[in-house]
């Protein structure tokens, strides 16, 4: 007789719900009447993401005790749950800033389905406890992000965006594969538990697996050298994909990264931590250096959002619970800038019906004043402007390295602030400081109507933005409670 | 049972993932850099079969046959997203998909 | 260790052994013509001529059904290991079955309604 | 009192909330009333403050509040919280007093702006950033806040951002106080982490009582508050910070922001007394910086930059004061100095309003005639600026250069400074004052002045803050003649206790030889500019016995003052400053060119930087295992 596995479904209930909807989306997408199709489709997936946010608060309250659970596949711990929570929240925020996209009126169902589906594949992604699970939830939400990158097939740079990234993703998907290969390998086990008491010697096998893994993942947070898919993909890419993958994305890939390693890898910290310091000072150096040139304002968040990786690697590489709980909490600030900037990018997008540039922004502050503002305190927060929870975000992280000894990271993370300031500043001046008349710029389809959904999107994220900094103590508790469920 | 020691196995899985690596590194045309992609990731499928076969348990097998699933999943993606190409007529030279840049 | 090798040995053999035959006779048993007749030049079709070679592009439909063939059946492959076990695992087994046959339905229902199935 | 301390604080932000939140439904000049209501309310609720403090026994003076707490670990508490002590008022009311005058008098000024919601938004944001900078009650608000001045001086100097040299103005101001802010924070960090508090009092008491980590810290904190206030050697933006609109140049770049950095030595003094080197070398800093900027005010044709530089001199003067050990007389002259160089700056802003925007003096001359209210006022300035008795700065800076007597050989030099100084303060005032006011009016005026608005020299909001201004510099110097009464110094003992006290024959010393050597300046002034016959000397008209005076002292001053003041421009500025930024920026633009260029959009060479990351990768994990 087989052992069957007792599941959890508390535990998966917010991966659950999100694929159930992705179903239930494909369905409406072909079965509904056309001219119900998009407030359905889109009405589904926002309650979606609602639910699994509410399973997923819901779960985070009640596990307390971390355990591996359905014969070891997932973990259900704090860790999990609050990233959950996160990977939720950006969700329903998106579907909010995608609700006015000008899609195509035949792929907005399966654009919604498409969008759960990848919520699904990285709520699963985090609660991975074994080298099986973690890549098939890499590969779930991967797949549906690469079509999610190309969906708008009539532009030429969408398509572009997702071969690109389908093909540089696959390279990083194998590469993860061979190391987990090699480190099943080196261990004899695939769980992260498991893999952590086998190991002995430091095995060639397991050493190279280590590095595979580290590559594989260092790809998805988009981190110096392996960022280089991502401005690309960051432009080409729908605005409204762009922001959930800037966000929900890197959430996922850092809380992988951070629990495999602490978890299945504790014996050779003295290998990724340094590993994970030269990771995240190539990106600093990379994104904020790159950031500079850029005209395209999409861009240049993806380079910003390559150097903030490099800010959240160091929090891993310090290996310590503050270290963890600086990650958590820098992320909660962290998606709700990247999704609100993504979205004032996109509320421009749709105004002017093209590619938003540091030129073409001129006087968009004073034209739509709330989204002006909300955008400067977006970049102020980028920049880890006080007022905003970019700061305790920085503090916290800057505090994480020095109690692992490393107060020349905090020197090169100050410098690269610094340096972000000319580029953060710039949009805010080519907002506020230049007028849109002069441009002459016309919105394409008369006068935009108000987007309700986008401004009741932006006007969350402003409010988590801000919000996170006054409420740092109880938000740090949950980051504290998270941080418990890794073995340190 | 004898056979090849493990090691073999291995030698081989990596000189598959590395032929794939420079295949997606040399080639031009998206289908063949799919295939290579495909060469890279059956390398590590047959690590992980020879390892399971090794220690003489199922997780690396099963952990293949998923990774087959989705690795079918990821190629069919990527036709599609060729065959769209296709439609717009574009070449199909990865080597022309240069206007995100910079 | 030689016993273990000795079939790879007998069957890459064979395998060598037999297409050289067969090209080596083709040589060997092949009549020279005495007169050069273009018909005699081109390649054996059958009796039909092939005519030039036509760069025949295949409709979308095609790859289309291949790709959905190639998903479709690359699922079936988890269908085998639930089979043989399938006794064992009684009614978990059955329904995991069940939910697994259902998302396909799902995916099914949707090709099948965008109209991917029809031949264009 | 904690209530009126909130409203103090929020009403300009919330002013600047509405006016940029509003966008088009206000008018411009709804938006400029909304302002200066605003800062009125701050005003208001300081003065209620004020009162209440008054009121109360000098033990209960100081009062927190806190409204949440943000952190908290172990014995580290970050809180929101104001304190309102015996200091923090008086900055509060100079800040909105001063500030809603000068808010006002934009209302007038920047009348006819294409863009004045901004300028106005922008206004109130400065002053919850000032606010928010005195009134914090910790380290960190401190910081807030002084990053948010900078930030909002930033936008306020390149407010014309179509003019080229505004935007330049207004970066390098940002650059040069980022430096300033990171040594600031650096040494927070180190207070921080020493310390385990954040709060002021836990912070002065577990403060290192000296050594390295003391002079550490307070060396960061030196360089904080040098560049804020443009001293010796972060001084430079300040002159190119006068692109700005002139009311902003009165506001922050006179009254308020450029005087943070006395306030944090005052505020921050327990830490500079743990390092008596670095309080040395800060008071020998404000020394050097208030001999060099008044000899380069010497030479300075434009009307703004001769006010710029006298406020880094008079900024100078503080810088001795306070890290001289009176701190008392540093913040008195804070105050005095708020009141007569915005009014400097506010009846500059007249004459150049008059003359179409016009900034060279060279251009102007004879105004008095046709402007005599403003005269008078700048006369009320220049001579409180000069320390005549009975104007205001008489009584401020001759306090500091007496306290400097009681500080040994070192007080020698520094007091040696401050004489030459305010023969200085008198030769540059008075020379802008006879060239703009005395004499023939100039070609340029006669055909550039504005017909008078009505009986006034411009339009109401302007005139009415000057003439309040110019009452108070006349006589706000009253609060406090040191020999005599002290209420000042009563005021502040218990939150800085100044260490070094004059004498009375000392004041005496300080005061005669301050007034004689003032009034020597404004004689030499008078006789180089004043009393010229001709607008333009002849060569031959050089030989006359009346130039006799002319020509030794400007053999003797004015030439070897141009020829240092260039040189040190030559020699400091350009190679130093200008240089090193320019090269790092230059630097930069290159790396990204460069890595642009690497991002070449093929597949290929993506995929190669992931393989060959991983190669390398892999080979040091191999080696290093």
């Amino acid at each position: 007789m087989i052992n069957k596995p007792h599941v959890d479904w508390f535990a998966l209930s917010p991966t659950l719900a999100l694929i159930g909807a992705s179903g239930l989306l494909l369905l409406v997408s072909v079965l509904a009447p056309k001219r119900t199709r998009k407030p359905l489709a889109a009405t589904i997936a926002g309650a979606a993401f609602l639910t699994a946010l509410v399973f997923a608060i819901a779960l985070t309250d009640k596990s307390a005790h971390g355990a591996a659970i359905v014969a070891d596949a997932i973990f259900r711990d704090r860790w999990t749950g609050l990233a959950q929570v996160l990977i939720a929240g950006c969700g329903l925020v998106a579907v909010l800033i995608s609700y006015g996209e000008r899609w195509r009126e035949e792929h907005v169902g399966e654009y919604y389905a498409l969008l759960t589906a990848a919520g699904a594949g990285l709520v699963f992604f985090v609660s991975a406890s074994n080298l099986m699970t973690l890549f098939l939830g890499l590969e779930w939400f991967s797949i549906a992000l690469y079509v999610l990158c190309a969906i708008d097939i009539h532009l030429v740079g969408s398509l572009e965006a997702g071969l690109k990234y389908l093909i540089i993703g696959a390279i990083g998907s194998a590469t993860l594969l061979f190391g987990s290969a090699l480190v099943y390998g080196a261990t004899g086990s695939l769980g992260f538990d498991q893999i952590a008491a086998g190991t002995h010697a430091h095995s060639g096998l397991l050493v190279g697996g280590l590095a595979m893994v580290i590559v594989g993942l260092a790809f998805k947070t988009s981190a110096a050298p392996f960022h280089m898919w991502t401005p690309d993909v960051y432009q080409g890419a729908p605005t409204p994909v762009t922001a959930f993958m800037a966000a929900a994305t890197k959430v996922g890939a850092l809380v992988v990264t951070a629990r495999i390693l602490v978890t299945a890898f504790p014996s050779e910290q003295h290998l990724w931590t340094w590993a994970l310091a030269g990771i995240a000072i190539a990106s600093l150096v990379v994104g904020n250096i790159a950031a500079l040139a850029q005209r395209n304002v999409k861009r240049l968040l993806a380079y910003s959002s390559v150097s903030h990786a490099g800010f959240m690697l160091f929090a891993i590489a310090a290996a310590n619970t503050l270290g963890a709980r600086s990650l958590m909490y820098y992320l909660i600030p962290y998606c709700a800038m990247s999704l609100g900037a993504f979205a004032v990018v996109a509320a421009r997008e749709r105004e002017l019906g093209a590619p938003v540039t540091l030129e073409n922004l001129a006087g968009f502050g004073w034209d739509r004043p709330f989204l002006g503002v909300a955008m400067w305190v977006f970049m102020l927060g980028f920049l880890g402007f006080p007022l905003t929870g970019g700061f305790w975000g920085k503090i916290y992280v800057f505090s994480a390295v020095y109690q692992h000894g490393w107060w020349w990271l905090i020197v090169v993370g100050v410098v690269a602030t610094m340096v972000s300031a000319v580029y953060y500043l710039a949009i805010v001046r080519s907002m506020f400081l230049r007028d849109s008349v002069e441009l002459a710029l016309a919105p394409v389809g008369g006068a935009p109507s108000r987007e309700v959904a986008l401004s009741i999107g932006v006007a969350a994220c402003l409010v988590v933005t801000v919000g996170s900094f006054f409420a740092v103590q109880p938000l740090i508790d949950a980051a504290h409670a998270a941080s418990r469920a890794l073995p340190f | 049972m004898h056979g090849p020691d493990v090691s073999w196995y291995l030698a081989l899985s990596g000189l598959m993932f590395t032929i794939g690596a420079i295949g997606v590194l040399v080639r031009r045309s998206p289908l063949i850099i799919l295939l290579s992609v495909e060469i890279m990731l059956n390398g590590a499928n047959l690590a992980l079969i020879a390892f399971a076969r090794h220690f003489g348990h199922a997780d690396g097998q099963v952990f293949a046959i998923a990774v087959m699933a989705v690795a079918a999943s990821e190629v069919v993606v990527g036709l599609g997203l060729i065959v769209a190409m296709g439609r717009r007529n574009i070449e199909l030279d990865v080597d022309k998909l240069r206007t995100l840049r910079g | 260790m030689f016993d273990d090798w000795l079939p790879f040995a007998i069957y890459g053999l064979f395998s060598l052994v037999i297409p050289a035959t067969m090209i080596g006779a083709s040589f060997a048993l092949a009549t020279r013509p005495k007169r050069v007749v273009k018909a005699r030049t081109i390649p054996f079709e059958s009796g039909v001529s092939t005519g030039p070679p036509v760069k025949q592009r295949f409709t979308v439909s095609f790859y289309l059904t291949a790709m959905l063939f190639v998903l479709f059946d690359i699922e079936i492959v988890f269908l085998y290991p639930l089979a043989v076990i399938l006794h064992e695992l009684a009614w978990f087994g059955f329904l995991e079955f069940l939910v697994f046959i259902l998302i396909l339905l799902v995916a099914y229902v949707y090709i099948w309604r965008k109209g991917a199935l029809e031949w264009r | 009192m904690n209530t009126a301390a909130w409203v103090t604080l929020l009403a300009p932000l919330a002013s600047a909330v509405a006016i940029t939140l509003t966008g088009n439904l206000l008018s411009r000049r709804q938006a400029g009333f909304l302002a200066t209501g605003a800062a009125l309310v701050a005003f208001g609720a300081a003065i209620t403050a004020f009162v209440t403090m008054v009121g109360k026994d000098a033990e209960e003076r100081i009062a927190q509040t806190t409204s949440w707490t943000w952190l908290s670990a172990g014995s580290f508490h970050v809180n929101l919280t104001l304190l309102t002590d015996q200091l923090s008022i008086m900055m509060m009311l100079i800040i909105t007093g001063v500030g809603s005058l000068i808010v006002a008098y934009s209302v007038g000024y920047i009348d006819g702006d294409d863009e004045e919601r901004r300028f106005f938004a922008y206004m109130s944001l400065f002053l919850f950033s000032m606010l928010l900078l005195v009134q914090g009650g910790d380290l960190l608000l401190l910081l807030a806040g002084w990053g948010m001045v900078g930030l909002s001086s930033y936008l306020l100097i390149g407010y014309h951002q179509h003019r080229a040299a505004a935007v330049a103005a207004a970066k390098k101001a940002f650059v040069m106080n980022a430096f300033g802010d990171a040594a600031m924070a650096m040494s927070l960090f180190l207070l921080v982490q020493h310390t385990g508090r954040l709060d002021y009092a836990g912070v002065f008491e577990n403060a290192p009582g000296g050594g390295a980590l003391a002079t550490v810290i307070a060396l960061g904190l030196l360089g904080g508050a040098l560049a804020k206030s443009a001293q010796i050697p972060l001084h430079t933006w300040l002159p190119d910070a006068m692109e700005g609109p002139t009311p902003v140049s009165a506001l922050i770049h006179a009254a308020t922001m450029v005087t943070a950095g006395v306030y944090l030595i005052v505020r921050c003094h327990p830490l500079f007394e743990n390092a008596k080197a670095v309080e040395n070398l800060a008071a020998g800093l404000g020394a050097v910086t208030l001999v060099m900027a008044g000899l380069i005010a010497l030479v300075q044709t434009d009307i703004k930059r001769v006010i710029a530089y006298s406020t880094m001199s008079q900024i100078g003067y503080m810088f001795v004061g306070a890290a001289a050990g009176s701190y008392v007389n540093g913040m008195f002259h804070l105050m005095t100095h708020a009141f007569f160089k915005a009014l400097l700056f506010l009846a500059a802003g007249i004459i150049i309003h008059a003359l179409h925007d016009e900034q060279d003096i060279r251009k102007m001359g004879g105004l008095g005639k046709k402007l005599p209210h403003t005269r008078t006022v700048f006369l009320i300035g220049s001579l409180a600026l000069v320390g005549v008795p009975p104007f205001s700065g008489f009584f401020s800076k001759d306090a500091i250069i007496a306290s400097t007597l009681d500080r040994g050989t070192f007080g020698l030099f520094l007091f040696g400074a401050c004489l030459i100084g305010a023969f200085l303060t008198g030769v540059y005032t008075f020379r802008l004052y006879f060239i703009v006011f005395h004499g023939e009016q100039s070609a340029f005026a006669k055909e550039h002045l504005h017909e008078p608005h009505g009986r006034l020299e411009g339009p109401l909001s302007m005139v009415w803050p000057v003439t309040i201004l110019g009452v108070l510099a006349a006589v706000g110097g009253l609060v406090q003649f040191a020999p005599v009464w002290h209420p000042l110094t009563r005021w502040l003992e218990p939150i800085a206790p100044s260490f070094a006290e004059a004498t009375n024959t000392q004041e005496f010393i300080a005061s005669a030889g301050t007034v004689a050597l003032g009034l020597l300046g404004i004689y030499v002034a008078w006789t180089m500019f004043g009393a010229k016959t001709r607008p333009v000397p002849q060569p031959v008209a050089a030989f006359e016995a009346k130039f006799w005076w002319d020509e030794l002292y400007d053999a003797i001053f004015y030439r070897p003052a141009v020829a240092a003041s260039a040189l040190l421009r030559r020699l400091v500025e350009v190679p130093l400053v200008f240089g090193s930024i320019n090269e790092l920026t230059r630097g930069f633009r290159i790396g990204s060119v460069e890595l642009a260029r690497v991002q070449n959009g093929l597949v290929r060479s993506y995929a190669f930087a992931l393989t060959t990351g991983l190669a390398v990768l892999t080979v040091i994990f191999l080696v290093t295992k």
